[in-house]
């Protein structure tokens, strides 16, 4: 199966193709191959072997916004992974990074402490327009991009889960 | 058998829940509809709800918790750290039932909870202290005067604060009206109180903070003291037992005021007075905790001693159970994990803890408020767990604390965990060359995988990701499991140069 | 980067990992198909397979841990116990093949792994033992000749064995044919060599050993002793440091005679000398284990050392880092949890660990070789865990262990836990009125749970099996809680009356 | 929902009647009305809060016998939980006790180190008649009945599981 992976400061990307699973996979990876023992631990918990018996213990957790969080040998790190399709078809429309966010959402879940904008009032990228409250600290949300707020979907108390949108955006605006 | 409440939740009521158990004592848990299954309760014998999430609706309630007691017959409580733990309107009440309280008297927790009181008290003792307000300000004009006064910077605190919440820099006199408001915001969030005070700022000091143990015939000792100058936003992140900056005749002089800090007020039970330590050696009383700290446990490595069982004995009546002061033996060090995402700014990061694989082995203590499986709810203060490490001096406490966190794993959520393992290679930390503000000019950068980690992780998360990979588990009955496959030939990890 | 590579698994295999990460060290493991799974692999560096799981094609075969340390490129190699840590024949293949052996020399290992030269060799030394024979026995005959000469009972031991295994008593010469055969089975099987001798069995003594360290300097230092008189089927299960049998001087006497014994042998590494002690406090020498020992965590806590990582040390060159003689400080007890049944005959209960609770908090150290989830294959040694208990006196640690215990959960295989809490209550072992024959006359009878936990139990299970039961879980989100329901008013657990 | 419980011990047992489940249950045990909070922690393993706040972490699992494994308050314990109508018919056929055993199995995984008897052979009940060797340990199998040896089912260096039979008696014999 072919994919194409991508760290967040590489343009580029680079093309892994599995053609042998678990438990002996087989693999390039920019045409470098791979080769090794893989048994799963636990769900999204591996080890690898490698032919010279290098040893690697993975977490790997598929994010909601399509990244995999990894985490080995005592580094936390993000990458992209996309099956092939997927990644052609973003590459043919310019990718996800072209489009104008439309909304500011909560990175995190927490409490709505204050809202600091409101509807028709014009912002500035980084411009804090809410403070979020979780585990004791107050978290500023800041504004995504220059542009005019359309409507505030959170109040003040309110609770919010990761991922639900405080603030949009109008149209084309900046 | 006798029953003690807990008024806390997490790491620190488990910590007390021992306690417990190594008296005979039987524990009584609180929890908040947040905490039902949290493991808090599951470790206690008696187990009470008081009330939704939000703290000012459960843990800060005085009558639900005194309710709690009565319903579960306890008869002695103790408030662990945070909450109503310095709140010496609480500690009276606890006493009006009828109930022990594992503390200091409500007394010592007033005259020193008042950050303008206790200045009095123990400047009577001669106790040095920084200068700052000696009541708390009534606006922010009277801020900023005391700035033009003393000068900047100046730190913003709650009266009736403590642990770092709601304390603010002010640089100047522009800042002072909107860090006035905010600072008096959140003291009245964490503490119901917004009074707040200033002080001078002393630029680059040193956190070192002295345990003393009092008991009621009078006894008051010094536990050596405790290094916690590494502070984020003005919490402490890690703390060491001893101080490396401090030598014998330092600590014997600090012990010395911390004993004559604690003589001013009359104090009874487990406590700490902070100061802060200048580059030149002169050291400012900063406040005294009227409770048992977070960073207790390294004093009680490396001292050998119960600060929490010793707590409950000297509410009991007893003599503290030390005959002697108790001798250092070589150093130890706490690393404060905390549910947030360091790649993220340090948001927060609660959620399911799906897989938590917790240090073990020679030098290594936990005490942690989790376990696998176990919900991080967001309506707390995010630390989990408490990673300490003991080694024969400093380097091989920070060897093997380092191990310590190589060797953890939490999957789930995220956790501080990889902000320490940089922290622990900085040079100026493996040197000691540290302040109070060596973390504001510190940031973590996220540690660029080894190009064969990288790889390792790209293919299991393909594997993860391919049908059928979830099927492949190993055996489940107690047999031989299936056997590597084919081997490959290539000499080098997973096909790759090293 | 050096690497070490271990040849064992399960704890011990951790623990030395664990010591490579102190030294900056990059560990290797090795294992069987059984063990692909297993924690000390997913904890290595480098892990290379060494065939199917019975250990005599794997974890036994010289030429397949040879050839993993080739292909690894590890220059160190580390035997754990048990397995082939005191093959001295192993040993001497390894320095052959260019590798540092972590361990004493050959000639050592050699002259203390014959319990017959052994006993030559200390004799000479002036070390007092028991009466024994002092060449392998050629047949059962000369068992029984040497047991009408010295008395019965009789103990038959592997010439080349440790640990209890294979071990037998025979109590007269009728006992002698059966037993023989049984003993010389044994010692093929777990040590691939069937030599057996006989030995005087001095009734209700104690086992009492002192660690001992040696370096290549030709320093030798004695770092204490310990009490490991709780054996089960000859297999220790509780270990403390110190010996609360062992005064001052008597300590003085043993280390001296145990640092003679190492000198017999030029002893370089960590070592471990045996001794009975009977009632009038005249010691024997048992045997000297040329090894790391699994109770080496009580000696740790008491004096603050690492012994895996001085091993290591020695084992290049360098002198032990231990300059005085080091000072110990209060008590440790160790636990070792088994997989097995105490309701069943103590059966083994190999299987996945669904859930793995362990202890932690004040003056607990775990060493464990397994996480929950993991399988325990049948294939190896039951145990899986090492609880230790440390106490500013005895009676801390008994506490603190009995904590530790109880704090403890482990589902899916049962263990030796529900053991150790009906022993730590037992009045003879809280008063250390303990020889090594005490468990064969303590039977293990399982607590009849109190009637609110029975009928707690019993709700739990039906609730449990009743279809819907599994569908409420906490909440997955870092949320509020649902409250618990409508409270009763009862006012007695459960509705029971206490 | 009706059951009937039992200790080993406890010859006549004891009906549990479970009129309303988690969160809040309510049954009664021999009539002894129970209520509390009863939360699921995991598969398994749960949580009870009492009216008077006595809180009870318990582990269950069911065992292949029919039988309940419990742990709570550092007691390890066993018990028989059977819905009502089992019990019922169970005491109509007199329990399973009655049945003369047919077999002698394993009662733990383990390699078969010895067979001591042979087909047509007479033994009586505890003798042993095989040796398993689990985790480094010789295990002697008793048997469990007097009678006469029908078939070995099991030969030395074989592995076997838990439940499997080792040694077939001849009907009837004695």
């Amino acid at each position: 199966m072919k994919f194409r992976t991508r760290f967040a400061d590489d343009k580029a990307g680079r093309a892994l193709d599995v053609t042998a699973g678990a438990p002996s996979f087989e693999a390039t990876l920019e045409g470098v191959p791979l080769s090794g023992d893989a048994l799963a631990v636990r769900d999204g918990v591996w080890s690898l072997v490698g032919p010279d018996g290098r040893q690697i213990e993975v977490s790997v957790a598929f994010k909601n916004d399509g990244s995999v969080r990894a985490y080995a040998a005592g580094c936390l790190f993000g990458f992209e992974l996309l099956d092939e399709l997927t990644a052609r078809a973003l590459a043919a429309t310019g990718g996800r990074s072209t489009r104008r966010v439309a909304h500011a959402a909560a990175a995190m879940p927490g409490r709505v402490l204050r809202v600091l904008v409101a509807p028709g009032e014009k912002v500035t990228q980084g411009q804090p327009i809410l403070v979020l409250e979780a585990m004791k600290m107050e978290n500023e949300v800041k504004s995504p991009r220059d542009g005019v707020v359309a409507s505030v979907e959170a109040a003040a108390g309110q609770a919010v889960s990761a991922g639900d949108v405080l603030v949009r955006f109008e149209a084309g605006g900046e | 058998m006798t029953r003690l409440l807990i008024a806390n939740r997490g790491e620190i009521a488990i910590r007390v829940i021992r306690a417990c158990r190594d008296l005979g004592i039987s524990p009584v848990a609180v929890y908040s509809e947040a905490d039902r299954a949290a493991l808090h309760v599951r470790l206690a014998d008696w187990a009470v709800p008081i009330g939704p999430a939000p703290a000012r609706e459960s843990y800060l309630v005085v009558e639900k918790l005194l309710d709690a007691a009565k319903k579960t017959g306890a008869t002695m409580l103790h408030p662990g750290y945070g909450f109503l733990s310095e709140n010496a309107a609480f500690a009276r009440r606890v006493v009006e039932a009828g109930l022990t309280w594992v503390g200091p008297s409500p007394d010592s927790i007033a005259a020193m909870g008042s950050k303008t009181e206790s200045r009095r008290r123990v400047l009577e003792a001669g106790v040095p202290i920084v200068p700052g307000m000696t009541t708390p300000a009534r606006s922010a004009d009277e801020i900023a005067e005391f700035g033009r006064e003393n000068g900047f910077p100046l730190l913003l605190k709650a009266a009736a604060g403590g642990g770092g919440k709601g304390m603010r820099v002010v640089r100047s006199a522009e800042e002072v009206p909107a860090a006035f408001t905010r600072a008096r915001s959140e003291a009245r969030s964490y503490f119901a109180d917004d009074a707040v005070y200033a002080e001078l700022f002393v630029e680059h000091p040193r956190h070192v903070e002295v345990q003393v143990l009092g008991d009621t015939t009078g006894r008051i000792i010094a536990v050596g003291e405790r290094e916690c100058s590494l502070q984020r936003r003005h919490q402490k992140v890690l703390e060491e037992c001893p101080s490396a900056a401090v030598g014998p005749e330092l600590r014997a002089r600090m012990e010395a005021v911390a004993v004559a800090a604690a003589k001013s007020v009359d104090y009874v039970s487990a406590g700490t007075v902070e100061f802060l330590l200048a580059k030149d050696g002169r050291f400012f009383f900063l406040e005294m905790n009227t409770r048992i700290q977070v960073e207790h446990p390294v004093t009680e490595m490396v001292y050998g001693v119960d600060l929490v069982t010793e707590m409950i004995r000297i509410a009991r009546g007893e003599p503290m159970s030390l005959n002697e002061k108790p001798a250092p033996r070589g150093h130890a060090i706490q690393c404060r994990i905390y549910a947030e995402d360091p790649a993220r700014g340090f948001a927060p990061s609660p959620g399911r803890i799906l897989r938590l694989r917790r240090p073990q082995g020679p030098g290594i203590r936990v005490d942690s408020g989790v376990e696998g499986g176990d919900v991080v709810p967001l309506d707390y203060d995010p630390m989990i767990a408490k990673f300490v490490a003991w080694g024969r001096d400093r380097d091989e406490a920070l060897r093997r604390m380092r191990r310590a966190l190589s060797e953890s794993r939490v999957d789930g959520i995220e956790t501080s965990i990889p902000f320490f393992l940089s922290l622990l290679e900085d040079p100026d930390v493996v040197a000691n060359r540290i302040s109070t503000q060596f973390l504001d000019g510190w940031s973590y950068v996220p540690k660029r995988p080894p190009e064969d980690v990288a790889a390792a992780s790209m293919v299991a998360a393909a594997l993860e990701s391919m049908d059928g990979a979830k099927k492949r588990r190993p055996p489940a009955a107690g047999s031989s499991g299936s056997g590597p496959g084919a081997w490959r030939t290539a000499r080098t990890s997973f096909g790759l140069r090293e």
